[in-house]
């Protein structure tokens, strides 16, 4: 902070920003008394789980908070001048020249219904930056400056035909078209791969460190904001608990929320601690596989009509042991779902044997597949989309006992509150529904749902993929808990290694359906079989404060 | 995409093979018949013989089957008998009452268009509050008001408190002014409620916060990012709407009296007009089918993501 | 003043012409065409009821009317050029008097026991009938008698609904047709044989009429009110005040034929008992009906025929309204008022069923008050709205259908015989009629009746028989009389010289349109 | 825990503020119930009194006229004026709720039922029956619905109840597509899997998830049909097939009184707006049913 001082006027200056959404009856305040400065060329992080007021606070900056949403005081300065208070028309002339977007989600931030090349020209007509021919030169240079390959085809080409990366790539070259003087980027890699949200990390670095921009960086990643912020800004529940140069905040937290944030985050510690040895301790009785998986192959049939199949999963085999955890780790698509959808018998693979608990899955069908589900069960990515909406937690929780129909009700009862309260679920929310429950709270309830039949394997899709790291800890510690006290067995599926490093005993990586790596966790980590797995690990963010403590 | 088509087109030749059987097993399962309707009437004074010998000549007494088969031998060679009840060829008949019918609903359905546009977007523009309240109730009140008790009010009002516009002996297009207005209330008003649904709905899309943090303005938004999208999913309804525009313009023509297919359905049931009725269900089932052809055509032309349909999943 | 040569007539139909095969015309719309476009031998006299000549110039009736010899006025032909001569009269009564099955044309209902024609000479034809048919002649004047061509003639009876291939001899010949909806009919300049009697002789003062098919009754009396029709049929009474108050005229000719009734069919146990009907009968306040429903061109009815019609006779002493003697005869009947007010007898309740009927006018709320009053007596009428499908079939049906309103116009006593007599109309539904669900009824008194009055010859003597028939008719209480029914139009004021044949279809032949 | 707790109820009273209001007390929620669906609550709730205890509102016979007084303004003692026979048209709408109301609830529960359980079939079952059903109801949607109905009519003879049946015909349609492809939503989500994946069997899931979550924009939809089914059954006393008199069923007081229309204004004018007033109403609440369910 102190480095970049004197000789240039902050870009954005926001100070005591205070912002309330009404609906209907009540105003609720949000945003308490934000203060911050962004100096040029500078980026600062801001920080926080969700709900605590990053979204709101950056859609004030450039005018777009919702229209239930309002500005209650406070004032934002852009080189001096305070917009909070502009009408549409003004901030029109600002927005995308001054101050530019780019948002989290790139699959549905372009218009599926125009091209690549009229939407990145759209910014520089708005503006009059450009016309004619000019224009579409420009908006190649564009796409190419961010890395895209042919950009004249991409020019041409409908969002759906980009994968999600290069979707972000194009939002990236609308963002510094007019090479605006400050960039809001919102979680701008959350919806991406590991690695290809480091290669979006590194764009955004290069085009602001050439273009002098600053940068406002909204995460929940405290390891993305240690990697790339100068300054960091953690909020909680609206407002600022800490602010300042990144590395004296993550050297020495002032407040107990940063604190405990940095303990969270998985990315800082698989590697300031090790992996909290769980079952890996207890000796175990070599043989002893609970699934085995042998030479897996998995083809769909591609819905064009053209008969040709896919090949989603190739001759995969891998063994786990009763008691541990395996994970299955890989980019998005690389077959991670297909694979335990197989496994848990929603799927029947088109070649190879999977077996579990000694049960050739092959041989099921109907009844005998139903009661096999007893011993294993899946917990899915979206905790929301799995819970039935209209159900109350408990009936959620208690479904599986009244399928198998073998308690009676009273006892039946009692098993779910004891379920509910182990994976520490408050009594009163036994009667609530899904909707009102908070995303960890969902994914708890699908959890308890899981281990309510005392099944021998749990499969867990990234089951904490979609929580923020605080709350993302809470359940690695509850699944962890629960593993050592009912000796269960986990097959882990995640895109994140931190995770996967902190919590898994052998792993799986996958690279388009096949394996790449495998073996135990520490042997994969520590001595990468594949330049596919080494880019995995490189991916990790956080790594700068590693190095640095 | 041949075999697409084909396949299309097979689904197409069943719906219109079942509409003309489900309309034939009706139109026999009911009590009397046209030739009953017209020849028992006690103004024309037959005698129970006289009825007999027409029926014969009718060969209305044949077994329904054969009287199945022979009706649609005839319908596959063109041919769609004679209108009992008014004693002309089906095809003249549907050829003069065609047109009249075809004018009122395109030019209907083109008012409902552009009615529930104006409502859509002038209530996602408005800045005030009110106004939008009351545009986006008017599909209400629309959906909500009988039709031919409009057209009656029209009438009164219009043609003859006001004298604006006659509806006896009317100009070609004056003609057309209250029925149209009749017929495009009742049919704007889903239109209307589905575009101001979509609209919301695409407003809220991020690919709408993107091109205003572009800079660009909130009609500039409107008619570049918002109206195609929130158009789109209005097609799917084409094929209710289709059924609405027909019951619409039954009642239309008959308060206007207007020489549509649609007051012709009402007489032609009234009277039980097999050969009439008949020819009509094919028709408006063949409608139908080519414009449900036309919406499932056109939804890939209109929308890059249905153009390859395996790039759908990326 | 002076009749105005020139213009078109706008006139408002409520419904589409169906078929215009010439007996077909007792039909509202279709005659309302036929009058215009077609000639016929005779012209009654819708004053003095008196026949008059037309096509023909005289004529003679054999004593025991079997005979009938006609004179043909020279120098007539048809719009398409044909001479209307004795041949072409003779071929068009072959057709009306005997059918033809091989064309689907049916007989005409106003010619009886006909046999055969003959061409006596170009100007002279000669028909034969096997029994007396003292009508015939007057059935020459009506509607249902219109000369047609002999092209016409040679279409099968499906394709008559086509106007343009009518093709008669009248002042106004059909010009274009827009089917089910307009109607243009245009003057014949040649015309020069109108009825000899008629003051005004050529062709018509208008050059033309349109008839515009206008289903709705509010639509109709509107455009006529608002200046955009001149002349249009059926107006309700409850709207001849306004049009009345704005100055313009309403026209009611009257049917002259069988009042509007409502009649049994004795066929059904529950109306069998000449008591029950009876009962009814003196339980219906005509009066009620007239004064709540309609107006004065609606006169109330005195006996089963208008009191205009010929042969008339004034029975309203047997058609009081008399309640007490109505419930008296029911009790007798032994029909006693059960629990919940209906009469009941051997466990049934006279629960009664009507259709209505569509062209009368008012006709729903005519029953609806015919209901309330029986309901008086415990006696449940139910008005049906069917479609017409099931209205004609089960309207075969006595047990369906015990009770019908009922009504036909046409200047003749023949009348009685075409609404009662089971090869005609057969309202009562008698066996061996109408309707082979009939299982017993007969009534070979009253048809004797109709068959003598049908073929009496002395007009006397069958204006007497007439008499009798409508004694019998109310003493038998098979009908209950309630109105002479009038057809009502409506016409601008500047619409002048509307005429009106004997049964109340209009003639448009000196018709002018006053400065306006 | 308590974190939880409020992160939840910041989340929930935003995102899902409609929902959340269903936990809410009474008052509360009368409070926070707009004015136009108040409104609308209480026009339906008059609708259904008078069908339900009509005497209740009226001293006049809705069926028997008196003499004399036929078409009489609308004045203290006729709110709504009189018809041709003397009726008092207030009572005529009055008693005639109860025929409206069966007849357009007959329609929508038959449309309901029928349909529903069709496109529930469709969406159940395997692909090419589902494919041979939805064909079906493509030839029920080709048929011109006016056409269908009447025919249904005909077939069944006149009345309210044959009528409403007959508008219902028209609905199974609609009803089976939006059922159909709600079923084959809630079918792909994963709380459906998750259900078989718990050992529930095909019958179960059927019907504690699937039906349920499908039905919600069905019971939405149904709403709306309500009062397009008045307007239909009305329609039809229109075209001549209504019920027979002197039922006062509204649709036929309207189709009756349109010829009265200018001498006697308010024998359309007043069932109309009552018309107008109950299906604007319905589709008030039915709105209302569809934001909770969205
Ligand atoms: N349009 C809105 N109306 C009412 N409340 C809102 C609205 N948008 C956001 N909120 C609430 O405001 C608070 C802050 O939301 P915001 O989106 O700024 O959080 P965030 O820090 O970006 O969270 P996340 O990490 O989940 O994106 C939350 O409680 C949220 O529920
Ligand atoms: N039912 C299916 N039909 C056709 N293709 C499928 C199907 N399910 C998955 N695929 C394809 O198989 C491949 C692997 O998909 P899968 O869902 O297993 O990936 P993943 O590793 O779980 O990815 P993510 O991290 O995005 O969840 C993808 O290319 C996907 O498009
Ligand atoms: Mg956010
Ligand atoms: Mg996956």
């Amino acid at each position: 902070m102190s480095a970049s001082s004197v000789p240039h006027p902050p870009v954005l200056e926001v100070e005591n920003l205070s912002i309330a959404y009404h609906d209907g009856i009540a105003h609720r305040r949000v945003v308490h008394d934000v203060s911050f400065r962004i100096d040029p060329g500078e980026v600062v992080a801001l920080v926080g789980e969700s709900g605590s007021g990053k979204t709101t606070t950056a859609q004030s900056i450039i005018g777009l908070l919702h229209a239930n949403g309002r500005i209650d005081g406070g004032s934002i300065r852009l080189n001096g001048t305070d917009i909070s208070r502009w009408s549409d028309r003004q901030l029109d002339t600002v927005r995308g020249a001054k101050i530019s977007l780019i948002p989290q989600d790139p699959a549905s931030s372009l218009n599926p219904v125009k091209t690549i090349g009229a939407q990145v020209g759209e910014i520089l007509r708005i503006h009059g930056a450009a016309s004619g021919r000019d224009l579409d030169a420009r908006v190649i240079s564009l796409l190419e400056r961010v890395g895209l390959s042919e950009p004249a085809l991409r020019a041409r080409q409908y969002p759906h035909e980009l994968s999600g990366g290069m979707r972000q790539r194009v939002l990236i070259a609308i963002a510094v078209a007019l090479k605006p003087q400050l960039i809001i980027a919102d979680e701008p890699t959350s919806a991406l791969d590991v690695t290809v949200q480091k290669r979006i990390l590194d764009l955004i670095d290069e085009l602001r460190t050439e273009y002098g921009t600053s940068v406002l960086l909204v995460t929940h990643d405290l390891g993305v904001a240690a990697d790339r912020a100068d300054r960091l800004v953690v909020l909680q529940g609206g407002r600022v608990q800490e602010a300042g140069a990144t590395k004296v905040v993550l050297a020495a937290p002032r407040s107990a929320y940063a604190r405990q944030l940095l303990a969270d985050a998985p990315s800082f510690s698989a590697v300031a601690r090790k992996a909290p040895a769980t079952a890996r301790e207890k000796p175990l009785a070599s043989g002893d596989d609970v699934i085995i998986v042998d030479g897996l192959v998995q083809d769909f049939t591609r819905t064009d009509g053209n008969g040709k199949s896919f090949r989603a999963v190739n001759d995969l085999s891998f063994r786990v042991r009763r008691g541990t955890t395996h994970a299955i780790v890989g980019e998005s698509g690389s077959g991670k779902t297909t694979t335990i959808r197989a496994i848990v018998g929603f799927q029947k693979p088109t070649a190879g044997r999977i077996e579990i608990d000694g049960t050739d899955l092959s041989t099921l069908r109907g009844e005998t597949l139903r009661q096999f589900r007893r011993k294993i069960q899946l917990v899915y990515q979206n905790p929301y989309g799995s819970l039935d909406p209209r159900q109350t937690v408990f009936e959620i929780v208690a479904e599986p006992l009244l399928n198998f129909g073998s308690l009676a009700r009273p006892a039946r009862e009692e098993k779910v509150r004891a379920i509910l309260s182990r994976v520490g679920l408050p009594e009163p929310a036994l009667d609530r529904r899904p909707h009102a429950l908070s995303g960890g709270q969902r994914q708890r309830v699908a959890i308890a749902r899981a281990l309510v039949l005392d099944p021998d394997v749990v499969v867990l899709d990234e089951a904490v993929s979609a929580l923020d790291v605080t709350v993302q800890a809470r359940i690695l510690d509850l699944l962890d808990e629960l593993q050592r006290d009912l000796g269960l067995t986990y097959l882990f599926v995640s895109h994140d290694l931190a995770v996967v490093r902190q919590i898994s005993d052998t792993v799986s990586v996958l690279k388009d359906g096949r394996e790449v790596d495998g073996g135990a966790v520490e042997d994969v980590f520590e001595r990468p079989g594949s330049d596919y797995t080494r880019e995995l690990i490189n991916a990790i963010p956080g790594q700068k404060r590693a190095a640095l403590v | 995409m041949s075999g697409y088509l084909l396949n299309r087109l097979g689904q197409a030749l069943f719906v219109l093979w079942a509409a003309f059987t489900i309309s034939f097993v009706l139109l026999q399962a009911m009590p009397g018949d046209a030739i009953l309707i017209k020849f028992q009437n006690p103004e024309l004074g037959l005698n129970p013989q006289q009825i007999a010998d027409i029926r014969a000549s009718y060969a209305a007494d044949s077994a329904i089957w054969v009287q199945y088969i022979q009706t649609i031998g005839r319908f596959l060679t063109g041919n769609f008998g004679y209108s009992v009840q008014v004693g002309v060829p089906v095809s003249t008949m549907l050829a003069a009452h065609l047109p009249a019918t075809l004018k009122l609903a395109s030019l209907g359905f083109l008012l409902a268009a552009i009615f529930a546009a104006v409502i859509a977007f002038v209530s996602s523009l408005t800045p005030f509050v009110w106004i939008r309240g009351a545009l986006q109730s008017v599909p209400s009140l629309f959906i909500s008001i009988p039709t031919f008790w409009l057209g009656i009010m029209l009438i009164q009002i219009f043609s003859f408190r006001l004298k604006l516009v006659p509806v006896i002996n009317p100009g070609p297009w004056q003609e057309l002014i209250l029925p149209v207005i009749t017929l495009a209330v009742p049919i704007s008003a889903p239109l209307a409620q589905v575009l101001v649904r979509n609209i919301d709905d695409v407003l809220t899309s991020p690919f709408v916060a993107v091109a205003r943090a572009k800079g660009a303005t909130r009609q500039w938004v409107l008619w570049r990012h918002v109206a195609k999208n929130a158009l789109l999913p209005t097609l799917t309804i084409a094929g209710v709407l289709f059924g609405e525009l027909i019951a619409g313009a039954v009642v239309t023509e008959t308060v206007f009296g207007l020489n549509g297919i649609g007051g012709l359905t009402g007489r032609a049931v009234g009277s039980q007009d097999a050969a009439v009725l008949q020819a009509i269900v094919v028709f408006s089932a063949l409608a139908f089918v080519i414009i449900n052809l036309i919406v499932d055509l056109l939804f890939p032309v209109l929308d890059p993501r249905l153009r390859t349909k395996a790039g759908a999943t990326a | 003043s002076d009749p105005v040569k020139g213009g078109t007539l706008i006139y408002l139909e409520q419904q589409a012409h169906t078929n215009l095969y010439p007996p077909a015309g007792g039909f509202y719309p279709n005659g309302g065409i036929l009058n215009q476009i077609t000639d016929k031998l005779t012209y009654q006299n819708p004053k003095t009821l008196e026949i008059e000549p037309w096509i023909a110039e005289s004529w003679t009736v054999n004593a025991d009317a079997t005979e009938y010899t006609f004179k043909i006025r020279s120098g007539v032909t048809f719009s398409d050029g044909t001479p209307l001569d004795a041949a072409a009269v003779a071929k068009n009564y072959d057709v009306f008097g005997l059918g033809n099955k091989e064309l689907k044309q049916p007989v005409s209902e106003v010619i009886n026991n006909y046999e055969r024609s003959e061409v006596v000479d170009p100007q002279t034809v000669k028909f034969y009938f096997k029994k007396p048919s003292p009508g015939f002649l007057q059935g020459t004047s009506v509607i249902g008698s219109g000369l047609v061509a002999a092209s016409t003639l040679a279409l099968p009876f499906e394709q008559l609904g086509d106007a343009t291939k009518i093709i008669g001899s009248g002042p106004f010949v059909v010009d274009s047709e827009t089917i089910g909806k307009e109607l243009n009919l245009k003057a014949r300049e040649e015309y020069a044989w109108g009825p000899a009697k008629l003051e005004h002789q050529g062709r018509p003062y208008l050059d033309g009429i349109k008839y515009i098919i206008t289903g709705e009754d509010s639509v109709r009396i509107g455009a006529l009110l608002a200046g955009q029709a001149d002349f249009i049929r059926q107006v309700q009474a409850y709207d001849e005040k306004q049009v009345e108050a704005q100055d313009y005229q309403i026209y009611a000719p009257s049917t002259r034929g069988v009042n509007n009734s409502v009649v049994f069919r004795p066929d059904n146990p529950l109306v069998a008992d000449v008591r029950v009907r009876k009962a009814l009968l003196h339980a219906t306040d005509a009066k009620e009906i007239v004064t709540t429903l309609f107006s004065a061109n609606y006169p109330q009815a005195t006996s089963i025929i208008a009191s205009t019609a010929l042969g008339y006779r004034d029975i309203s002493a047997k058609l009081a309204f008399d309640p007490e003697k109505a419930k008296a005869l029911l009790d007798e009947a032994g029909w006693t008022v059960g629990a919940n007010g209906l009469r009941q007898k051997d466990g049934k309740e006279l629960v009664l069923t009507a259709y209505e009927s569509l062209p009368q006018p008012q006709n729903k709320e005519t029953l609806q008050l015919v209901a309330q009053q029986w309901g008086k007596l415990g006696v449940k009428l139910t008005v049906l709205a069917g479609d017409s499908g099931s209205r004609i079939v089960d309207d075969l049906d006595p047990l369906k259908t015990p009770v019908s309103p009922a009504m036909v116009g046409r200047a003749d006593p023949d009348v009685i015989k075409s609404q009662y007599y089971p090869k005609n109309r057969d309202v009562l539904r008698q066996k061996g009629g109408q309707s082979d669900k009939v299982q017993s009824f007969a009534d070979d008194k009253l048809n004797g009746l109709l068959e003598a009055l049908s073929s009496e010859p002395d007009r006397e003597k069958r204006l007497a028989i007439a008499g009798e028939v409508q004694d019998y008719v109310v003493d038998q209480a098979y009908a209950i009389p309630i109105f002479e029914e009038p057809q009502a139009f409506a016409g601008a004021p500047y619409v002048q010289g509307i005429a009106f044949e004997a049964v109340g279809r209009p003639s448009f032949y000196s018709t002018w349109l006053a400065e306006h | 825990m308590t974190t939880f707790d409020t992160i939840h109820h910041d989340a929930i009273a935003s995102r899902h503020g409609q929902r959340a209001g269903r936990r809410f007390s009474v008052p509360h929620l009368i409070r926070r119930l707009p004015v136009g669906l108040a409104l609308s609550w209480l026009v339906l709730a008059i609708a259904f009194l008078w069908a339900v205890a009509p005497w209740l509102f009226t001293s006049y016979n809705p069926l028997e006229g008196v003499g004399g007084e036929q078409l009489r303004r609308p004045d203290a003692s006729h709110l709504l004026g009189t018809d041709a026979l003397g009726r008092d048209l207030y009572a005529r709408i009055v008693y005639g709720a109860v025929h409206s109301l069966t007849g357009a609830f007959v329609a929508v529960a038959l449309g309901l039922v029928v349909g529903t359980s069709i496109g529930v079939i469709a969406g159940s079952v395997r692909r090419r029956i589902d494919d041979a059903i939805m064909r079906l109801i493509d030839v029920l949607l080709s048929i011109p619905p006016l056409m269908l109905s009447l025919s249904i009519i005909i077939l069944l003879g006149f009345g309210t109840v044959n009528a409403a049946i007959a508008v219902g015909v028209t609905s199974v349609a609609r009803f089976a597509r939006l059922s159909r492809s709600e079923v084959v939503r809630v079918r792909r989500s994963d709380y459906v899997e998750a259900a078989f994946g718990s050992g529930g069997t095909f019958a179960a899931v059927l019907w504690r998830h699937v039906l349920p979550n499908s039905l919600t924009s069905v019971l939405a939809i149904a709403a709306l049909q309500f009062g397009s089914a008045v307007l239909q059954i009305s329609t039809l006393g229109f075209l001549g097939y209504g019920a027979p008199p002197p039922t006062p069923e509204w649709g036929l007081l309207i189709a009756e009184g349109r010829n009265y229309i200018s001498t006697a204004w308010w024998l359309t004018t007043a069932p109309g707006v009552i018309v107008v007033l109950v299906v604007l109403a319905a589709n008030r609440v039915s709105q209302s049913f569809g934001k909770v369910a969205a």
